[in-house]
């Protein structure tokens, strides 16, 4: 390989990131002349994915991919690989401001107010509502909190006290998260996980939505779940979710690739990348599942 | 039967009767645990109408028997004075290895999968076996590379006299570490024609009772039998007590040792197992930093870092207790940010109630 | 005595017995032997090597240098249960007791009754209280087998230890200062309780500071100064003077 | 000075010599796991030819001593056969509240910052006092809250007597989400006119080495002369030794306890800033499960958590083997799957180098 | 000798000091006083409540009933330190030493020699090491002072323990059984110790299951059984059997 291209995550446990890498890995073999190197923090912490970067910066790599755990952190190190000369993008969590080149994701906040908007849409009559994030100092999963505020805004939608919980990644505890919401609230109207969490869980989110499923089919209680992994694919079309939206991992791996191979070769490349959502309901979930 | 005469009768003429108050369980901080755990239902109850409801009580009794198990086992090795921080890696990697196993077995392709299932004329999978042979065969997978972990930790720490804490945190990497490997980051799905007695196994009900509530009663009664009434659990708690002492007087310190990390091994697999029956997946970063829960939940209860304290009532106390902080939180909707630092505060709350006996003697 | 012995076979022979810990020369060069249903009295200043060399032969330390020989075997314990296994019951001089537990548990920890219960061997608590109480009346202790050691006073607890050695059929019973924190009845019940494991065929080696105990019960005393074996007479070919005087090392060797 | 007259002189003739290599750090784990780093160290150098470069060297200097000087404080808790696993939380906390102070004192419209800084007519901030007390003020902030963390932890460990492994597990739960309510889960990071000043300290140079390994060296010099030289270190080993003991010799075993869970804050404290001015910002989960690593180092370094062992250079070897072995890993490009396997493996080699000392003797 | 001393303030004074632990009741109802220069004996059977009486009055448990009264003052020690504050000073039966330091250490554990540099006070440790060595000669102990107590016999140990006395101004010096482990040589100095204590007026209690030792020092002897005061009385006013009898219970009272 005459290039060797670092993609590094916030939390390599994070099934998420494994999408980014398969992309990654499918197109560094297409590309050929390419290494990819997937590797991040195991769990989301900024500093020591800081010192990562570090390492690789000493390792002289041909260009890093970033998705960023903390942009005041990330500014700096992005700083210090960039005065190596080491190129640098981002992807799926951007650090505006910083000297990357280009960014390659979701824009978060639209994503947040795809899901809200979403909701609004199935269920124009509103009530109240829930989230569920997957950590207090993750700076995208923030974005979408707001974005979901923001799009439900002025309709009949009220977020209930103590939303959004964090289940820290865990699919177990945003699961039983979700049930203790839906006591607490027997008359809560919807609950919006704003990551796929719960759904990682499949046989944890059945039941839970089996329990509630006269709700559901009924149209009083509405599940609007972000991200589409096959699995969540499946339960939506087993009718355990009413609609998902969902980002494309798997591109931003591809993306980042082609972008840094572009850079590397003295090509401009477009300051944003936005690989752009999916939303998915009961209609195209069967071609999605192709 | 006395060789010499005596100068006045071996009597215990200063020794009263002990209080019921003073005996047994309000002996030990179990005891005020569970008090506080009392005065903690009662304040949730007030703080949210739907904590006591049937639904909710039935989905704490799941959630907590979901760390109990592991805490069982982790409780024998905190007796014995160690301490087991690979449980929560323990628990994620026999559950991958359950699924991967399980799937596999039921691949008609396979090299392997061809022993147990064949693909019919119409394409369905048929197997060509006893039902549930597969089920069993993962599952005894899954809890054979718990054992084989267990084995290591015991090996190093009880044979090569390593720390635990060190020797367990090197395991709770190693482990981890596989499951990214075996999965490559993914983790698995139970699957195949047994998923569904898999799923029965762990997250049915029986009689309104979630099934790992029932194993839960079996096995922590199983362990009050053995810590209690065995040879075996004698030895546990002189380990703890003084392990010098267990050495000089014969114990085989050594096999007991080994024992108790295979069987926090072994329980931790079988949570995982459980757990991931319930998830229906067993993705690769379950039960991450479960360990310190486990271990909490086991020093709330009552158990002792330094050795020689603990059983399966406290262990459970424990985990009751962290569970319904968790729950009722929740449910009395308190914001997340201040969850957390409730969380702590009722924490030491609970185990102060202890202070009081220690305060009344 | 001694030479009236010599036809019989010595349970336990040390040859050239030496033990060093970092620096300290514990133990040097040190022979022994001591026979079937002999008592023999091992004295010596604080830091003469007594304890270090009962350790070596229960297998609790291995020694630096020389030869161990039970019952006409070398043996080489590598841990204490070896030694337990060939019949060796030693009292240590810290008691080697389990706090947490009461004194019955103590008692017959490593050797636990039992009763079957189909396939399961459940421990037999109330034979082991029992019995327990019946060792502590033996040596007219005011132990209560269901209290916890911890909370036991300091002779309460040397009784605990002392009484474990009822249990087993030993050939060779080691006690190290088994006297010093027991009351005045008690020393009696435990010379007692050596001349009836002599009577026995049993063989024990006594370690005291206690002159008049060891004059008492002794056939024979060594004494060790130094880490080195200074004396090895028949008691009644010495004296306690004789005695105090190998200890202190006003007298060098006899 | 004798009142009696003597036998034979007290004297001690069966006492040889003690070798070099049988004493001082020879006699330790610390010396053996130092061995075991050089070995690491070599290793590593054919693994990758980055490694011994001098900006690696660099790298390597500074991170480890991102978790050494909180280890430092740890190492106090350690020996004294306490546990303090709130040092994460805390790190994180006391780098939060520096920038959020600074900030805070930086605005100039806001009721504090007019004591500091007012608004020029150019519309620039303009610093009201000397230069460098806004910063001065702010990390005696930060220091502050982990003095009172630590106060908690000390009076509810030594005066009601809970055990540290609950109280500091409680407290690290508090201090994370007490982070979060402060920064509404959002962090901050260091600001206003002082900030440079701020970088300056806590990421600069001197003379090619990085500021937080010269703070680590002065502040390992200054903790080995505590623990060897002045009561207090004495006071701290006899509690790790025996705590009733010191209790009954008259120890004032409160006040020690109370003051090393002081110190184990401060240092944390410290350690958080001193991380967040090389971040450039105070992220809300920063340091997330740094204990596990932190207690780890100090262990690994040969510090025992029964208590009575332990000391800087250990706490210092810890880190630096744990640093070595993430850097190398990675350096040496293995994948990163492995990488969390091997560490495990590493850990448990390493200490399992010093069982060749026990074995020898 | 008590009825000589009764014009003298006494130095501790005991009225009815009872302590119960759960349903044991260790001690009961127990009055007792000590003169300065008096030493008193303190024996009873194992588990008659010595050491409890010692610990109450250092301060390490609190009594159940009961005044204690220290130089005519009336006083509640919280922990020991308070005790030690006032000039109590304690050989405890399970000795109380910290195994993982030196000698030296623990002898000096608590009052530490420093040197001042500048604003430090540092540890001076050549002058307690020296310091040390010399208390061990004292007591004619082969004890090091640079070694780890760990590493101790029994008897070196208690050689440590012992030397902690002299180091304070003590008003009451209390020993529970300190030549249990200790060899017959340094016997004598600990007591030829007593005897120098009682010289400077300090009064001492000493608790021993020795006849001997007790007879050889003690002016007075107070017999304890199941934790209640079974006699007082000038050590010219009885004898060894009749301490005998009381301690076993053979004789009720006297
Ligand atoms: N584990 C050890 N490590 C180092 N030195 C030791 C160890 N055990 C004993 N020693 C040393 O060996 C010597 C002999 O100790 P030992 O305990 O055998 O004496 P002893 O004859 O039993 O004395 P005592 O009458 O006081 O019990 C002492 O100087 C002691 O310091
Ligand atoms: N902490 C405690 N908890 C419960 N019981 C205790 C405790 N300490 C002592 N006891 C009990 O109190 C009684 C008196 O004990 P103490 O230690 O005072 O006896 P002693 O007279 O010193 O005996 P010895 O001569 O054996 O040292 C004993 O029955 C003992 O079991
Ligand atoms: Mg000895
Ligand atoms: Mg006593």
């Amino acid at each position: 390989a005459n290039y060797r291209f670092v993609i590094v995550p916030k939390a390599m446990n994070n099934p998420f990131f494994d999408f980014a890498r398969d992309g990654c890995l499918k197109r560094a073999k297409e590309l050929g002349n390419i290494e990819c190197i997937y590797k991040g923090p195991v769990e989301h912490e900024p500093a020591t994915q800081a010192q990562i970067i570090q390492d690789f910066v000493t390792q002289k790599v041909d260009g890093l991919a970033i998705s960023v755990a903390d942009v005041a952190a990330m500014t700096k190190s992005i700083e210090a690989a960039t005065a190596a000369g080491i190129p640098v993008i981002t992807f799926d969590a951007d650090a505006p401001g910083s000297k990357r080149i280009a960014y390659i994701g979701t824009n978060n906040k639209e994503f947040g107010v795809a899901l809200g908007k979403q909701l609004a849409k199935m269920r124009p009559d509103g009530g109240k509502y829930a989230m569920v994030s997957g950590g207090p100092g993750a700076k995208n999963l923030a974005e979408r909190v707001d974005g979901v505020r923001e799009a439900l805004k002025g309709s009949k939608w009220t977020e209930v006290a103590g939303s959004p919980t964090f289940c820290n990644d865990d699919p177990a505890l945003a699961v039983q998260q979700m049930t203790d919401m839906r006591t607490a609230t027997p008359d809560l109207a919807a609950i919006v996980p704003i990551g796929g969490w719960p759904m990682f869980a499949p046989e944890g989110f059945k039941a839970f939505a089996s329990r509630n499923k006269k709700d559901i089919d009924s149209g009083k209680f509405t599940l609007v779940v972000a991200d589409t992994l096959r699995m969540q694919l499946e339960l939506l079309r087993d009718g355990y979710a009413n609609a998902l939206v969902g980002q494309r991992p798997f591109e931003m791996g591809e993306k980042a690739m082609d972008t840094l191979l572009a850079i590397k070769k003295g090509e401009k490349v477009p300051e944003i990348v936005y690989t752009g959502l999916d939303l998915v309901t009961k209609d195209n979930v069967a071609q999605m599942l192709k | 039967m006395m060789a010499m005469p005596m100068e006045s009768p071996i009597s215990f003429t200063n020794v009263g009767r002990i209080r019921w108050w003073q005996r047994g369980i309000f002996a030990t901080q179990t005891g005020y645990v569970l008090l506080a755990l009392a005065v903690l239902l009662v304040i949730m109850h007030f703080a949210s109408p739907y904590f006591f409801t049937e639904g909710n009580m039935q989905n704490v009794a799941k959630n907590f028997s979901f760390i109990a198990i592991a805490t069982l086992g982790v409780t024998f090795v905190i007796i014995t004075g160690g301490i087991d921080l690979s449980v929560g890696s323990m628990m994620c990697f026999s559950a991958m290895i359950t699924s991967m196993v399980m799937t596999e077995l039921s691949a008609p392709g396979s090299p392997a999968g061809s022993l147990f299932v064949h693909m019919a004329a119409d394409g369905k999978t048929v197997i060509a076996n006893v039902p549930g042979l597969i089920l069993l065969v993962s599952m005894l997978a899954g809890l054979g590379v718990a054992l084989v972990a267990g084995l290591v930790n015991g090996f190093c720490i009880a044979v090569l006299g390593l720390s635990p804490f060190v020797t367990t945190l090197g395991m709770l990497s190693i482990v981890r570490g596989l499951g990214y490997v075996v999965s490559n980051g993914r983790g698995s799905f139970p699957g195949g024609p047994d998923a569904d007695y898999f799923y029965a196994l762990t997250s049915g009900d029986v009689l309104g009772l979630p099934v790992p509530f029932i194993y839960l009663v079996i096995l922590a009664l199983a362990m009050a039998v053995v810590l209690h009434h065995t040879s075996f659990g004698r030895h546990v708690f002189a380990l703890g007590g003084n392990e010098k002492a267990a050495e000089l007087t014969g114990i085989p310190v050594v096999r007991v040792k080994i024992e108790v990390y295979v069987i926090c091994a072994l329980a931790a697999g079988l949570q995982g197992i459980i757990i991931s029956g319930w998830l229906g997946s067993a993705p690769a970063n379950m039960a991450t930093s479960y360990e310190l829960n486990v271990i909490a939940a086991a020093v709330i209860g009552g158990a002792n870092l330094a050795g020689g304290i603990g059983g399966p009532l406290g262990a459970i106390v424990g985990c009751v207790l962290l569970e319904v902080i968790r729950n009722g939180l929740v449910l009395a909707q308190v914001s997340s940010y201040w969850q957390q630092t409730l969380v702590g505060v009722i924490i030491i709350l609970a185990v102060l109630v202890d202070r009081i006996r220690s305060r009344m003697t | 005595m001694m030479a009236g012995q010599a036809t019989i076979e010595p349970v336990l022979e040390l040859t050239g017995i030496g033990k060093e810990f970092g620096a300290i020369r514990a133990l040097h060069d040190v022979d022994m032997q001591v026979f079937p249903g002999e008592v023999v009295g091992l004295m010596g200043d604080n830091g003469a090597g007594k304890s270090t060399l009962v350790k070596i032969i229960a297998g609790n330390f291995r020694p630096s240098h020389g030869e161990i020989r039970f019952a006409g075997n070398a043996v080489h314990f590598s841990r204490p249960v070896d030694a337990r296994a060939v019949g060796i019951e030693v009292v240590y001089q810290d008691l080697a007791l389990a706090d947490n537990l009461t004194a019955a548990a103590n008692v017959f920890l490593g050797r636990e009754l039992k009763r079957r219960f189909g396939p399961l061997a459940l421990l037999d608590h109330k034979a082991m209280a029992a019995r327990a109480l019946e060792l502590f009346g033996e040596l007219r202790s005011e132990t209560r087998p269901g209290d916890l050691v911890k909370q036991m006073s300091g002779g309460q607890r040397q009784a605990v230890a002392i009484a474990r050695t009822r249990l087993s059929n030993a050939r060779l019973v080691m006690m190290d200062e088994p006297t010093a924190a027991i009351s005045v009845r008690q020393v009696e019940q435990v010379l007692g309780l050596i001349h009836r494991l002599k009577e026995q065929g049993v063989a024990v080696m006594l370690i005291s500071h206690r002159m008049p105990d060891v004059f008492a019960v002794c056939d024979r005393v060594v004494v060790m100064r130094r880490g080195e074996k200074r004396a090895d007479k028949s008691i009644h070919e010495t004296s306690p003077e004789e005695v105090t005087a190998l200890i202190t090392g006003a007298k060098e060797a006899a």
